[in-house]
């Protein structure tokens, strides 16, 4: 069955009745209900068969659950954020919102699951739209400075990865001739050798310019950190991660095509600037930052630098960290901003401007459970043992060291010095002194949390073997 | 060469000479009546186009380019620029002599990078792809040098225009109508987004508004 | 679970890997080291924290790894869990502790995969190194093992540092050994006299017991490093005799430590408990109320003097040995330089002779300068039974060193095969013998012609007025407080070795410029932050002209 | 067996000789140092008197001080006492011969010298802890520069043991090397420290600031005090013996060969009086330094120590 169609049009068809009907709180369930329908669908998809525009294969059926699971969370946990918060926006706000939230969700499966590079595209451009009307949503000032941020440069972004759709269309002509099998990723990474290797170059620059704008590679980054602090949590933090995953595995598709032909450059060193500006920029621009969705969305920034760089030192091994990296960072950042969201709300309503690290501090003497779980994510973040990000780095790190020796120098003091960035946050969240305060329940998402650190440590250290065989022939195969 | 290339680089031509002039202008009224031309001749390329690839699809580009983005889109933005009088020249980010040769070493660079790419057996020569090429940096080059939000927004366009004139030109390919659709949904909320915001000068005020409170706040 | 060759693999760890562990004579060693202290530290207060068993886990990972990733894992895994208990015990140097963590963590990694080289070699050497508290990257550790619990800082100076020096060890002795130069010795060697020399001096000024007590650290772990580093040289050179000795004084100084410091730490804390400070200046007198503890700090003390009949002496002795050994051989200068390192050694001696004796004689001696120290009761069970256990098996490396050197032939030969091993010219045991005799006479004499019976009496007080009635023993500052037993090597060493200040160097030259460096890219790094959306769009725009124009140039050039 | 014998009668002889005339040598530079500054000086048998009046007199104890007041003379007396037992005095080969290395002898004195300063502390007053804290001061300077002067020691004799370094440099034809000129003078600039006497320390000074060793004894009197006072004599003597056995070892007895001893003994007798006539003459003909003065004073000593082994290198061409 094509349970990759049904997959993506449920979140449509579900955002349509969400924005016509519901109060907050029957929305908010609503939606957790469709997103729960969706897990299960992403699911299936891995027994599922689809062909014509929306081919799945392994990988992106990984992701598309990573991407189902992380959905389902979040709209667990906006049950609760949505009943808490529910007077700051009137109903038809609300609406709109859960909308947003379906359409996210199904325009990062749309992303991944499709096999068309137009309809990727499309998929990436509703995304960014949806994001968008997201981060404006609470009609703040610094809301909307951010949307408009977000829309301008966003927008520039996908005006080139639309030409560099069309280029790569263009340089498919040779191999392909005219018509939808130019457009398939299938039909192109099996013909790669015969393209145009120029035109796929110039093609590629446009294409990481274009999806980089939307992994958020620096100097393309500046939309992220702000539209991250604003609009409602679970979807513009919680949920924004996914779309990063969607345009990082875009470019290493198309990163596949220049690796297959001969005529064309390497994209290493272009992959490995863009990666190393970003995990550098990241590490120096962590120590100032006081709001934390803002701070973690300059740790977003920083992942996405590290995957980024996998994929321009190449190889299999690499890119299966790479990957692997991709996979953890969602499952955790995941789980860091459901832990943030419930120690805002521990100290009053979770809206945009409550999440300042001072804010928060002293988490201990709220909630045991809940810092102690916020302060796990964040530490897990820094990528030290037992944290899984460190297998992921770990495989990175030696691989650059006997693909491009020199390269690990850079790296290894991006990654330290955004690792301690990181880990000195932690000390004064969980044992400053506080206001004198009654500790305040943990509530069940205490469950979840916990459920999205175990699944990053068992990930990474006790991997299933049916997955290592998955993301190693996936690697193999985009290598 | 036949007649369906050099009507189309005729057309191609004088798109980026459209663009270009954008660049020498420094009133809104002159660039959105550049745009409008710019558009005009995008559509008349989308027919041509259609006709000589004998594909249906190009012709419903043409239609809505013309339609939306030769009467609509400036009528908009005419009406913007009335609403809040926006009419006397806009600041400058660089001086205007410098801006146009920067232009200028643009269409250089577009040149030099399309330079090496064989297109034998594709009906979009290098010299299409060199100019639509063009056109896009050219309309980001605009978005910079000019602090007013309106003519960001209209070197938005222009670029978009670029994407447009290449997408006409590749043989057979799907979704032309659907993309420029697409791209449309992305300026009009553009547009819509000045009206709503009321961002009448620059984005540095926008972003600068209010700057110092939100960093007291901390973030 | 599986076992390849001789190792034990996993199926727990990188992915479609696991883990491989195995069990060498070195491994076993260290592991013999880390053991009492995991008992003591725990039966002294640890056994509920998590964290603390993760520290455990950690080291032993490091100790058994079979494999690059399990070393990396353990290791890293020990620097995040003791992270976490400094920072539970104190924040301000938990983000500097976790920055050396991770950056001997960066330099081990490359190094691992590295082919046995030079470059290899001095990341070990950096990682291990900046882990051990090797100077010049040592000047964390002074900070940042006093502050957690006292069985965890026992653990950090006594265990962690060790493992570190078994990862350089393994590295520098085994894996290395292909390609071994006589200058990695020497260097080696060289920064092990720094951190002698700085440890032990500092050793001496410093106030607070367990900061002192931390410098010492860096002073053996320097003692430690120079045995390594006289091996290094001596294997490269292909002196049997001198790379034995010399591996024989690292390892055994290894084990001495591992005992006597944790035993100190232990003892600190349970100082802290009673008194609730650390600080030499507000303590004094501890042996009335501590006998107990008194009497294995001595111990201790002994040891970290090295001091004949006690723990640290033999190592010390071998130490010396293999310098002279080292000294007859290489070119002149190298002589020179190993003379001056004996001097340093023979300093280094007598500067941590001083401060145990300011450790003891100011905190345990002589009257209390606290009404918290005149009320100090008696040690805690747990810590006591910690402390005694540690002090029992330090006994026989006091007394029996030759036994124990041979049990230490194994690692020797695993590390060095052709190393010659002469039997020890120390025996602590005659020397008892000889005092015992001394002994007797003496308590003939006394017995014969003396008389018996002691009667206490008020001393003079040196001409001091009366003390205030709120200080029943009297005024703390008639007595000579731990800065002032410190001044006169102050006023002579230590303003020319750490500046004005006492400020350490390493932080002068190497911490605080880095600060810096951080400082100003964070402050362009907020510039680009500020920057308008024109001027992002800018910045794109830049790249993507850099990117097409290096396009054009590769293509077209 | 005979030779083991012999051994143990003469290292009975050499302890019993030590430990009964280390009071007659103290008592001998008293009495020479007063003949020189013109005065008629105690008897030489002095000490022996002063030790037996102190043991008779009862001991006092501060109360200020801990339980552990009474060991610390025993702590000096012993680490004393077994330095005196290992260093040679008339012969070499004798049965502590093996335990007597060098370092080990730097050991015991380091070991006395912390049992001093514990006993300094001990009575928690100003002045045991200024003696304490400027002893360790000393014992720095002290301590590097006499391990240094081995290494000269060692090169030349390829051993470490006095025992050895006094057989090699009996038999083997070393000659007057300047470095061991140099490891001579550093060696005595030790020596007077560590024994307190002029110019570092003054021995007879009863000015209780300028004070280094006396400081740290003051509060002990009775039979500890008579331990501490004969320690004192002990380590005079054992410093004499150091220095006659690495410098002068001409004429020093075999163990083994009884017909040696006599000769041995009457030379070792003779080089002490040597020694002591020229301690008196040194001491009397200098003044006291300054406290902060001894470091440098020492700290030369630890750069002759230095250049009496680089100049061993550069003599014999090593390395160059």
């Amino acid at each position: 069955m094509n349970f990759a169609g049904l997959a993506i049009a449920l979140p449509f068809v579900a955002a349509a009745l969400l924005g016509l009907v519901g109060k907050p709180r029957q929305g908010a369930i609503g939606n957790a209900v469709a997103s729960l329908a969706l897990f299960g669908l992403t699911l299936a998809v891995f027994w599922g068969h689809s062909e014509g525009l929306v081919a799945v294969d392994p990988l992106a059926a990984l992701f598309g659950t990573v991407a189902g699971f992380v959905g389902l969370t979040a709209a667990l946990v906006n049950i609760g954020y949505v009943s808490a918060d529910a007077v700051r926006m009137p109903a038809r706000r609300w609406r709109l919102y859960h909308t947003l939230f379906q359409i996210v969700l199904g325009a990062s499966l749309l992303g991944l699951y499709a096999d068309n590079i137009g309809v990727l595209w499309a998929a990436m451009e509703g995304g960014t739209i949806a994001m968008t009307l997201g981060v404006s949503l609470y009609r703040t000032p610094t809301g909307l400075e951010a949307a408009w941020k977000y829309f301008i440069l966003g927008g520039v972004g996908i005006g080139l990865a639309l030409f560099g759709t069309m280029l790569v269309y263009l340089a498919a002509q040779p191999a392909l001739g005219p018509g939808f099998a130019a457009m398939s990723f299938r039909a192109l990474s099996a013909h790669a050798a015969h393209m145009d290797g120029a035109l796929l170059t110039l093609a590629f620059v446009f294409i990481l310019f274009g999806y980089g704008t939307k992994a958020a590679l620096v100097p393309l980054h500046g939309w992220l950190p702000d539209s991250y602090a604003e609009g409602p949590a679970p979807l513009t933090t919680a949920l924004s991660g996914l779309l990063i995953n969607v345009a990082l595995l875009a470019i290493l598709r198309f990163r596949h095509l220049l690796v297959a032909n001969q005529d064309a450059m390497r994209p290493g060193p272009f992959l490995l600037s863009l990666g190393l500006a970003s995990l550098f920029l990241a590490a120096f621009s962590f120590s100032r930052r006081r709001d934390a969705r803002r701070f973690f969305g300059f740790s977003s920034i920083e992942q996405s630098g590290i995957s980024a760089f996998a994929f321009g030192i190449g190889g299999p091994a690499a890119i299966f960290g790479g990957l692997l990296h991709m996979v953890l960072h969602t499952l955790l950042k995941s789980g860091l901003f459901l832990a943030l969201i419930r120690a805002a709300s521990l100290r009053g309503p979770a809206a945009p401007g409550n999440y300042g690290f001072s804010h928060m501090r002293g988490l201990l003497q709220a909630n045991r459970k809940i810092g102690w779980l916020l302060a796990g994510c964040i530490f897990a973040l820094s990528g030290l043992p037992p944290s899984g990000l460190f297998a992921s780095e770990f495989i990175i790190i030696s691989q650059t060291i006997q693909k491009n020796p020199y390269m690990s120098l850079p790296l290894g003091l991006g990654l330290l010095l955004c690792a301690v960035a990181i880990l000195r946050n932690i000390g004064p969240l969980l044992f400053a002194q506080a206001p004198h305060e009654k500790p305040k329940p943990a509530g069940r998402s205490a469950w979840l949390i916990a459920a999205h650190l175990a699944l990053v440590f068992l990930v990474a250290f006790a991997m299933p073997l049916p997955l290592v065989h998955l993301l190693s022939h996936a690697a193999e195969a985009l290598q | 060469m036949s007649l369906t290339f050099s009507l189309a680089h005729l057309l191609g031509g004088i798109i980026l000479l459209c663009a270009f002039l954008q660049l020498s202008q420094r009133r809104l009224a002159a660039m959105i009546t550049l745009y409008q031309m710019e558009a005009l001749v995008l559509a008349a390329a989308a027919f041509w186009q259609g006709f000589a690839q004998h594909e249906i699809n190009l012709y419903l580009t043409g239609i809505i380019t013309f339609a939306l983005k030769a009467v609509l889109l400036p009528w908009g933005l005419r009406e913007i620029v009335l609403r809040f009088n926006m009419v006397r020249a806009v600041e400058t980010a660089l001086p205007m002599a410098v801006s146009m040769i920067l232009g200028l070493a643009l269409i250089g660079i577009a040149v030099l990078v399309v330079l090496p790419t064989t297109m034998s057996s594709i009906s979009l020569t290098r010299e299409d792809l060199a100019i639509a090429l063009s056109v896009v940096l050219l309309g980001l080059l605009l978005m910079i040098v000019r602090r007013n939000a309106l003519a960001q927004i209209i070197g938005f366009l222009s670029m978009e225009n670029g994407l447009v004139l290449a997408a006409i030109g590749m043989p057979g390919m799907p979704f032309v109508a659907e993309f420029s659709v697409a791209l449309l949904v992305l300026l009009a909320f553009l547009v819509v987004g000045v009206f709503l915001l009321r961002i009448r000068e620059h984005f540095d005020t926008l972003d600068l508004s209010g700057l110092e409170k939100i960093e007291r706040r901390g973030r | 679970m599986g076992v390849v060759g001789n190792s034990i693999g996993l199926m727990f760890g990188l992915p479609g890997q696991g883990m491989h562990l195995h069990l060498d004579a070195l491994s076993l060693l260290f592991g013999c080291i880390l053991l009492p202290q995991v008992v003591a530290a725990s039966v002294a207060g640890m056994r509920a924290s998590v964290a603390f068993w993760a520290f455990v886990l950690g080291m032993a990972l490091a100790l058994l790894a079979a494999d690059g990733f399990t070393l990396i894992f353990g290791f890293e895994l020990m620097s995040a869990a003791s992270w976490l208990l400094v920072m539970q015990g104190d924040r301000k140097p938990a983000t500097l502790y976790a920055g050396v963590a991770i950056f001997s963590g960066a330099c081990l990694i490359p190094a691992l995969f590295l082919p046995a080289s030079s470059l290899a070699f001095v990341l070990i050497a950096l990682g291990a190194g900046a882990k051990a508290g090797l100077a010049p990257l040592h000047s964390w550790l002074p900070r940042a093992h006093p502050a957690p619990p006292a069985g965890v800082s026992a653990l950090m100076s006594g265990g962690m540092v060790k493992v570190a020096l078994y990862v350089l060890i393994r590295y520098a002795f085994i894996n290395l050994a292909p390609a071994q130069q006589p200058w990695w010795g020497e260097a080696l060697a060289a920064a092990g006299a720094l951190s002698v020399l700085i440890g032990a001096l500092r050793t001496v000024l410093e106030v607070e017991l367990k900061t002192a007590l931390a410098c010492s650290t860096v002073e053996h772990v320097g003692l430690i490093t120079v045995g390594l580093g006289l091996a290094l040289y001596a294997k490269a050179i292909g002196d049997a005799e001198l790379s034995g000795v010399a591996l024989q004084a690292a390892l055994l100084c290894a084990v001495a430590h591992g005992l006597f410091k944790p035993l100190l730490f232990i003892g600190a804390g349970e100082v802290k408990h009673a008194t609730g400070t650390t600080s030499l200046n507000w303590l004094g007198g501890l042996m009335r109320g501590m006998p107990r503890l008194g009497a294995l700090m001595l111990l201790g003390a002994a040891g970290m003097a090295a001091l004949p009949l006690g723990p640290g002496f033999a190592p010390e002795f071998l130490l010396f040995h293999a310098v002279i050994g080292a000294a007859a051989t290489g070119g002149i200068l190298a002589r020179i330089g190993f003379s001056a390192l004996l001097a340093v050694l023979g300093i280094g001696a007598a500067l941590a002779l001083g401060a145990a004796v300011r450790i003891i004689g100011l905190g345990f001696l002589g009257r209390p300068r606290s009404l918290h120290a005149a009320a100090a009761e008696d040690m805690r069970r747990g810590p006591f039974v910690a402390m005694a256990l540690l002090g029992a098996l330090a006994i026989p490396v006091a007394l029996v060193p030759g036994l124990l050197l041979d049990l230490l032939n194994p690692v020797i030969m695993l590390l060095a095969p052709e190393a010659q091993t002469p039997p020890l010219a120390y025996a602590p045991v005659t020397l008892l013998i000889l005092a015992g005799l001394a002994a007797l006479a003496a308590g003939f004499v006394q017995t014969r012609w003396g008389v018996r019976g002691l009667r206490e009496v008020p001393a003079w007080n040196g001409g001091f007025g009366r003390p205030p009635a709120w200080l029943p023993f009297g005024d703390p500052h008639t007595q000579a407080s731990a800065t002032g037993f410190a001044e006169p090597v102050m006023r002579v060493m230590g303003k020319g070795l750490l500046g004005a200040g006492m400020t350490d160097p390493a932080e002068r030259f190497l911490l605080a410029p880095l600060f810096r460096i951080q400082t100003r890219l964070i402050r362009l790094a907020e510039r680009v932050r500020r920057a308008t959306i024109r001027e992002r769009l800018a910045f794109v725009f830049a790249v993507l002209v850099a990117f097409l124009l290096a396009l054009g140039l590769g293509q077209g050039g | 067996m005979l030779a083991f014998a012999l051994a143990l009668i003469a290292t009975a002889l050499h302890i019993s000789l030590c430990f009964a005339g280390a009071p007659l040598l103290m008592g001998l530079v008293n009495k020479l140092r007063a003949w020189l500054l013109g005065r008629r000086g105690p008897p030489v048998l002095q000490p022996y008197r002063h030790l037996a009046k102190l043991l008779r007199k009862s001991t006092l104890v501060p109360d200020t001080a801990t339980d552990l007041f009474t060991l610390w003379p025993l702590g000096v007396f012993l680490a004393l006492a077994v330095a005196t037992m290992l260093i040679p005095s008339f012969a070499t080969g004798m049965l502590t011969a093996q335990a007597g290395d060098y370092v080990t002898i730097v050991g015991l004195f380091a070991l006395a010298r912390a049992a001093t300063m514990l006993g300094g502390l001990e009575t928690g007053f100003s002045f045991g802890g200024a003696g304490a804290a400027r002893e360790a001061l000393f014992g720095i300077f002290a301590e590097g520069a006499l391990l240094v002067l081995l290494l000269a020691f060692a090169l030349l004799a390829h051993d470490t043991s006095l025992d050895g370094i006094a057989t090699v440099f009996r038999t083997a034809h070393i000659g007057i090397s300047v470095s061991l000129g140099f490891a001579l003078a550093a060696m005595l600039t030790v020596a007077l420290t560590e024994t307190g006497r002029i110019p570092t320390d003054n021995p007879s000074g009863h000015l209780e600031l300028a004070m280094v060793h006396e400081a740290m004894g003051l509060e002990y009197s009775g039979r500890l005090l008579a331990l501490l006072e004969f320690a004192g004599m002990l380590r005079l003597l054992a410093w004499m013996n150091l220095i006659g056995t690495i410098f002068l070892p001409f004429g020093m007895a075999r163990a083994a060969e009884i017909l040696s001893w006599p000769g041995g003994l009457a030379l070792w007798v003779g080089k002490l009086l040597v020694m002591a006539v020229a301690l008196s003459v040194f001491e009397v003909s200098r003044a006291k330094m300054r406290v902060f003065r001894v470091p440098e004073f020492l700290g030369a000593a630890l750069l002759l120590g230095m250049l009496a082994s680089v100049f061993l290198f550069v003599a014999a061409r090593i390395g160059a």
